[in-house]
């Protein structure tokens, strides 16, 4: 596996490389190398089974993490490849033709994170939402919580406590202790 | 030849004008052609899933999967809970089979905090216990479920009485039947009941009982033979190409179980070889599914005989109330009765995942290899097929 | 009849039913579903409107109980045959086999799975709605002769049970379709499912089991709560 | 195909012949024992403390208030309800509550036409399953999702401690701090208990997250004297702490000392964490009298506020009790220097060796001023008043402390008994005990006092220390005679201590006559409680103001004097002997005395 990865590092140049377990590498890749480096590794590094794609909402670093995590069923080892898109204009080069499995990856990432595969099949389907006019749902700005509130009809009024401020207004509601309980009060 | 998938040649009679492939032309306005719709409410489908297919006569030209009538949002949704919260969500992700769900949280959350080998010995017998129950469970209601793909509805009655006495075990084991919500982060919840083995073997003999009266039923049945065989192939270079795991790949010769090539848990202790078949036909994976059923039952024995007595049920970890776990990232799997399942898991350092993401073998196998192997088939195939890929759409949209 | 007459009689039909349904202020059509004209093979052109050419567009009817021992013994027979539809919604329907299977065998209850609305008299919410499923449930559902029931299982029904917050389905049932019988569980174990069936007979018997009339009664209500969510509607407002 | 599949499948009606599998009577099925059913909730073991409704992850459940269930100490007084249109049966509350309170029955039955009716209060709302003993329990064998264990503290061991006034508790280290603080489950009863309020979970969540100066904020909001707080505080949250109840409390007083000890002594630095370096100052003045805990705490927060405050002190040093009555070894004066220091960098002013009422008069104060605080404590000695206390052997404990701190030559014999059960008799022996380790090299005193082991007053980790440092610790006697021969003390006669109070829960202590002991000794200290010393009050003024039926000073909540509004009482002459609350009374009577001169 570490000859692997420096046979890769050397050609692509990675970042980030975590050797998460004996088996499992993540590392970090520019995006224009990526689907490069996926053909290669499944062509030439045995890495034959496409486990997963993925994508994590970086929203703090302006990011959008992919992940193509490629399987050695000889090694029995995987390498996480990690590529990093602009989140103000998401867009990635189709790898549909790879396996045939990846386009209803993409197709899914279309619709829960905007990401654009241009080329792949059926890209633009709905995939699992029919109907949806919000921003795409797995966006960390997304707030279900607050959408599901506000368009779905929550049973009753129902009414917590906070154990330490009831108490507080039981047992010394002349005594606001703190600035914040004073402005609390008022 | 019709058609790659189909393994035999159809009467000429019942055939389209034309080959059908999957790059085939379809004009609706052609007047040739009609679309029906299959599901999502349809008794033959394996969850609520529905499939559009295109066909000619009773050939399928071209079929397409529709998911998302199932679709929670769970991985947005464990983003919003505790890590020890996640674990009750995370198992509805696939009714079938919802113990695997746990595992992986948890062994992710553990992996991630360090806590991996903190877990107790006598946990981690539980753990697996509870995994072979529920792969056991699961095969009771699909080995004799293939059968009802073609009206054979007896085994699925019996199958079904079966697999409730598994299910009576899991609730007096875990305290609910289908829902175990039994292996938290850190451990499991409880310890085995007295008596429990006893049980056990006792509903472990009934179903080697029925194991040989399904064989008599399904596999040694002149219509489920002239249905199966030859339905559906899986080739043997399909595998990669289409990210086949499991019993589907096993079914053609592939011999690739995650017990085995990356064992988790004790699997590596334990005595047993994965079924495999070469045909990779509907009946060859109906086969090795059933040779499963039989291993699994000796998986069972083999954990009651070799985990200890007794022990500590779970890890001492932080106050589930305030665990945080450092930025990091994993992909943790296992073995499911559907084959590979894993969970892609990323923290930040705060006390929620960042990022879950669930890889199914069904979003492989219901989708982009379903719809290629339905084309050329017949329409009464289709939940045969549907069943045997074993597709699951809870877990598919999750 | 000639050919002529009888593509005078379709689309006299089709205006009767446009004109008949109500209209919300703009709904979505499926491109699938917009009105277009094909040529049949004949060489004939037909207008064809796939939304309103299968459904009678009329809105549902209130149907008074007749009253006396005729109700009564309705009622007896009703209760005694309730078909419910092989619609597994959510979780839940992973503990209907148990029921149709020998050990907990419903049949003795006089309760048996149809594969079809038409033949149905009763829907069982099997747990969470996604509102995708939302959908072609209450296209099932008004598909359905009355008087239809509707047992709704586990939290999800009532509340939103785990799925509170998500984007993706409902939290209570009965802002859509009217609900029968709710039985508490995550899921609801055969043998609750057995209690809520009691319990439906039970009200069925008293005459109390009057849900599809409610749902003609508010009708537009009811559309309304089905239409802020779905987004996606493009189907008649009335799918009898 | 052959004939033999065509035949074999019919192998099945086999099954004809064998006993029915179906279940006779569905509806009254026994679930197993440990199924996840429906919850119930013993009430009146239940504290209301909402870890169930912090740790539900589908907010399922409330917390209400309950008819019949006051909210007290130690108790919210609210109880979860449960909304069975969320719950989802994981039980994570049932594993998670501090009380073991809940748990979830083997019942699963529940149909109803009306989906409102699914929420409820278990335990209160009456339901058929309430009887029902089996069902989900908090599991065993190692299973807890916080340590029941608190992080043991460590201490000198009393061979190193018993011959010197260092101090023997060390201190949380980092690791240990932040492992106690995870056990935290936020739940705030504790804040009520606290007589300052302080926001307990608040500043534990900043050890968690390793934010000292946040922590810093948490206690100035309502204590000023963390270290010492931190180090002898009673800590009467402990008693309440949810998580005591299945195991060992949290130990928030050396959390809060943990904090104050991360910060380095340094004035500038304490106001640029506390963003008080600038104060905008108003034109008011205001006097102390006293700088015990409640003066000083009165003084900060008056300071904060803007007014110029003056502390008059009779004894050379400030601190109060904090100083002359706690031991070193409990509380190192330099701990004591470092809170003050701070308070006086604030602007505080203190005038030391001035009493008033001898140096100066309180009406002056209240010519100069324009309001004045007293806080003067507890400082005179009560005496048990049976024969022979007169004797010039018997001491008060108020005055040795005092003396030990002021350097004076303490008469130390070689046996010593010393009569009262509180932290005070406690200080006393423990600090003779150091002084005979010093002068005759061996430990020889027995402490004794009316209430018996289990109800002493005492802090329990005090006796036990004392036990360990050597000192003998008879509870349950009550004095009758200190033996006097040829004008020395011999020794206590004591008898035995059968109740303290009587029906009407006054005192009225009945003894055992027959079960009588003598304690030898050399010398006798008594350290039964402390009386005040009001003799800077002139007639007048006494005239004007109301006493209870204790002889304690009447005042409203805010401390203000009934009689005298320029007037505020507080700390020890109020409350009784308490730090903590002396610190509590400081805050409120600064917030009055703002209140009043600038609502006028």
């Amino acid at each position: 596996m570490k000859t692997i990865i420096e046979k890769l590092n050397s050609k692509y140049n990675l970042q980030e490389i975590v050797y998460q377990r004996d088996n499992l590498v993540f590392a970090a890749i520019n995006k224009e190398n990526a689907i490069d480096a996926v053909t290669y590794l499944r062509d030439y590094e045995g890495f034959s089974h496409f486990v997963l794609m993925s994508c994590v909402d970086w929203i703090e670093d302006g990011k959008f993490q992919l992940l193509y995590l490629l399987n050695n069923p000889t090694l029995k080892s995987d390498l996480g490849l990690k590529v990093y898109i602009d989140r103000n204009n998401p867009e990635m080069v189709s790898a549909h033709h790879l396996w045939k499995q990846i386009w209803t990856y993409q197709r899914e990432l279309k619709e829960a994170f905007g990401i654009n595969f241009p080329g792949s099949p059926r890209v633009d389907e709905n995939f699992v939402v029919e109907g949806w006019t919000d921003i795409p749902h797995m966006r960390r700005d997304f707030d279900t919580h607050e959408y599901a509130q506000k368009t779905y009809f929550p049973r009753g009024d129902r009414k917590t406590n906070d154990p330490a401020e009831y108490m507080r207004k039981k047992l010394y509601p002349n005594q606001p202790i703190t600035a914040k309980q004073r402005k609390d009060d008022k | 030849m019709i058609n790659k998938f189909l393994g035999f040649k159809p009467d000429e009679k019942l055939l389209p004008s034309q080959t059908v492939t999957t790059d085939t032309v379809i004009d609706l306005s052609s007047h040739k052609y009609q679309k029906i719709w299959l599901g999502p409410n349809h008794p033959g489908v394996t969850g609520n899933m529905s499939v559009e297919l295109t066909v000619q006569g009773n050939t399928i030209m071209k079929a397409k999967t529709h998911v998302g009538y199932l679709h929670r949002g769970f991985e947005k949704l464990i983003e919003r809970r505790l890590f020890v919260q996640g674990f009750p969500t995370s198992i509805r992700m696939c009714v079938a089979e919802p113990d695997t769900n746990e595992y992986l949280i948890a062994r992710s959350t553990e992996e991630l905090s360090g806590y991996a080998d903190a877990v107790p010995e006598y946990a981690n017998w539980l753990r697996m216990l509870s995994l072979e129950m529920a792969r056991l469970q699961g095969l009771l209601r699909g080995v004799p479920g293939q059968g009802g793909t073609f009206a054979l509805g007896i085994g699925v009655q019996w199958g079904v009485y079966l697999r409730d006495l598994i299910l009576d075990r899991f609730e007096e084991l875990t305290g609910a039947r289908v829902y175990h919500m039994y292996i938290i982060p850190g451990g499991v919840r409880g310890n085995l009941p007295e008596g429990f083995k006893k049980r056990m073997e006792e509903n472990l003999v009934e179903i080697d009982e029925f194991i040989i009266r399904i064989k008599k039923l399904m596999f040694h049945n002149s219509v489920f033979k002239t249905r199966a065989v030859g339905l559906g192939i899986i080739t043997p270079d399909m595998v990669d190409k289409y990210g086949i795991v499991g019993t589907n790949a096993r079914a053609c010769g592939v011999k690739r179980d995650v017990r085995k090539d990356n064992p988790y848990l004790y699997y590596d202790k334990l005595d047993f070889d994965p079924p495999t078949a070469t045909e990779g036909d509907v009946y060859a994976r109906t086969w090795v599914r059933w040779q499963e059923l039989i291993q699994t039952v000796d998986l069972i024995r083999q954990i009651m005989d070799k985990m200890p007595e007794t022990g500590d049920i779970r890890a001492k970890m932080p106050n589930v109330l305030n665990w945080k776990i450092a930025k990091g990232e994993t992909y943790v799997r296992l073995e499911s009765g559907r084959g590979e399942y894993g969970m892609y898991y990323v923290t930040d350092g705060s006390d929620k995942p960042r990022r879950i993401n669930l890889r199914g073998p069904s979003y492989n196998h219901a989708i982009a290899l379903f719809e290629d192997m339905l084309v050329g088939a017949d329409v009464a195939d289709v939940h045969a097929i549907m069943v045997s890929v074993q597709s699951c759409p809870p877990e598919i949209e999750r | 009849m000639s050919e002529l007459d009888l593509n005078d009689k379709v689309s006299e039909m089709l205006a009767k039913s446009e004109a008949n349904v109500i209209k919300s202020e703009k709904t979505f059509i499926h491109p699938e579903d917009e009105v277009r004209e094909v040529v049949a093979p004949d060489g004939s052109i037909i207008k064809i409107n796939p939304i309103y050419d299968y459904f009678s567009g009329e809105r549902p009817q209130e149907e008074k109980p007749r009253g006396g021992i005729v109700e009564k013994f309705l009622n007896w027979a009703r209760s005694e045959s309730i078909w419910v539809l092989g619609f597994g919604t959510g979780c839940g329907s992973i503990e209907i086999p148990p029921l149709v299977t020998p050990r907990f065998d419903m049949f003795r209850f006089g309760i048996q799975m149809r594969p079809t609305p038409r033949q149905s008299n009763a829907f069982i919410i099997s747990g969470y709605l996604s509102v995708k499923t939302l959908k072609r449930v209450i296209r099932t559902y008004e598909q359905m002769p009355a008087p239809k029931y509707v047992i709704a299982l586990g939290s999800c029904t009532i509340n939103g049970g785990m799925y509170y917050d998500s984007y993706s389905t409902i939290n209570r049932l009965d802002k859509y379709i009217p609900v029968d019988v709710y039985i508490a569980g995550c899921m609801p174990r055969p043998e609750a499912l057995i209690a809520g069936f009691v319990k439906l007979k039970e009200l069925i018997k008293e005459g109390k089991a009057e849900k599809a009339n409610e749902y003609a009664r508010n009708f537009d209500e009811y559309k309304a709560n089905q239409k802020k969510i779905i987004k996606d509607w493009s189907m008649p407002d009335y799918n009898w | 195909m052959n004939l033999t599949d065509i035949l074999t499948p019919f192998t099945a009606w086999a099954g004809v012949f064998k006993e029915p599998v179906t279940i006779k009577d569905p509806l009254n099925r026994e679930a197993a024992p440990r199924y996840r059913g429906f919850h119930h909730n013993d009430v009146a073991v239940c504290i209301g403390c909402g870890s169930c409704e912090a740790i539900c992850e589908n907010q399922a459940i409330d917390l209400v208030p309950v008819e019949g269930i006051a909210t007290k100490d130690g108790d919210s007084g609210l109880r979860p309800s449960i909304d069975y249109g969320r719950c989802c049966w994981c039980a994570l509350c049932v594993d998670i509550c501090t009380t073991d309170s809940l748990r979830l029955t083997n019942a699963y039955t529940w149909v109803d036409t009306d989906g409102d009716n699914f929420i409820f209060t278990p335990g209160v709302d009456a339901k058929p399953w309430d009887e029902k003993q089996e069902g989900w329990r908090k599991p065993q064998n190692g299973y807890e999702f916080y340590a029941k264990e608190r992080q043991h503290m460590s201490e000198l061991h009393a061979e190193h401690r018993i011959d010197s006034f260092i101090e023997f508790v060390k201190g949380y280290s980092k690791e240990q701090a932040q492992k106690e603080a995870d056990r935290c489950v936020s739940c705030g009863i504790c804040t009520a208990t606290c007589p300052a309020h302080m926001g307990i979970p608040q500043y534990i969540k900043a050890i968690r997250n390793d934010d000292m100066e946040e922590g810093m904020r948490v206690l100035y909001e309502t204590n000023p004297l963390p270290e010492i707080c931190g180090r002898i505080c009673t800590h009467k949250c402990e008693d309440v702490c949810s998580v005591g109840h299945s195991g060992d409390p949290l130990s928030i007083r050396w959390l809060k000392r943990y904090i104050a000890d991360q910060i380095p002594s340094d004035t500038t630095k304490y106001k640029e964490i506390l963003g008080t370096s600038n104060i905008d100052k108003n034109s008011k003045k205001v006097a102390i009298v006293g700088s015990g805990p409640s003066g000083l705490s009165a003084a900060h927060y008056l300071a904060l506020l803007g007014y110029s405050v003056t502390i008059f002190e009779s004894l050379p040093e400030a601190g109060g009790m904090m100083r002359y009555g706690i031991p070193e070894y409990r509380l190192p004066y330099d701990q004591i220097d470092k809170d003050i220091n701070y308070i006086l960098s604030l602007g505080v002013e203190i005038k030391y060796n001035v009493k008033v009422g001898k140096d100066i008069t309180l009406e002056q104060l209240h010519n100069d001023f324009d309001a004045v605080f007293a806080g003067t404590g507890l400082h005179l000695g009560r005496s048990t008043r049976v024969p022979g206390s007169d004797n010039k052997h018997v001491y008060q404990s108020v005055d040795l402390l005092r003396d030990i701190v002021l350097g004076k030559e303490i008469p130390t014999e070689k046996r010593i008994v010393v009569i009262g059960g509180g932290n005070v008799a406690m200080d006393i022996t423990r600090s003779m005990a150091r002084l005979q380790m010093k002068k005759y090299g061996q430990v020889n005193i027995i402490t004794t006092s009316l209430e018996d082991e289990e109800t002493m007053p005492a802090d329990r980790e005090e006796v036990v220390e004392a036990r360990e440092e050597g000192c003998t610790i008879i509870p349950g006697f009550g004095p009758q005679e200190i033996m006097i021969q040829d004008g020395k003390v011999t020794g206590l006669r004591v008898w035995k201590c059968l109740s303290i109070f009587d029906e009407n829960r006054a005192f009225n202590p009945k003894f055992d006559q027959n079960d009588e002991q003598i304690f030898e000794g050399d010398m006798v200290i008594e350290s039964i409680g402390q009386g005040m010393d009001l003799s800077y009050l002139s007639e007048e003024t006494k005239s004007k103001i109301e006493f209870n039926n204790r002889g304690r000073v009447v005042t409203n909540a805010d401390f203000q004097v009934q009689g005298l509004p320029w007037l505020f009482m507080g700390g020890d002459i109020i409350q009784g002997p308490d730090v903590i609350h002396g610190i509590a009374n400081g805050h409120i009577v600064a917030q009055a005395i703002d209140k009043m001169l600038f609502e006028k």
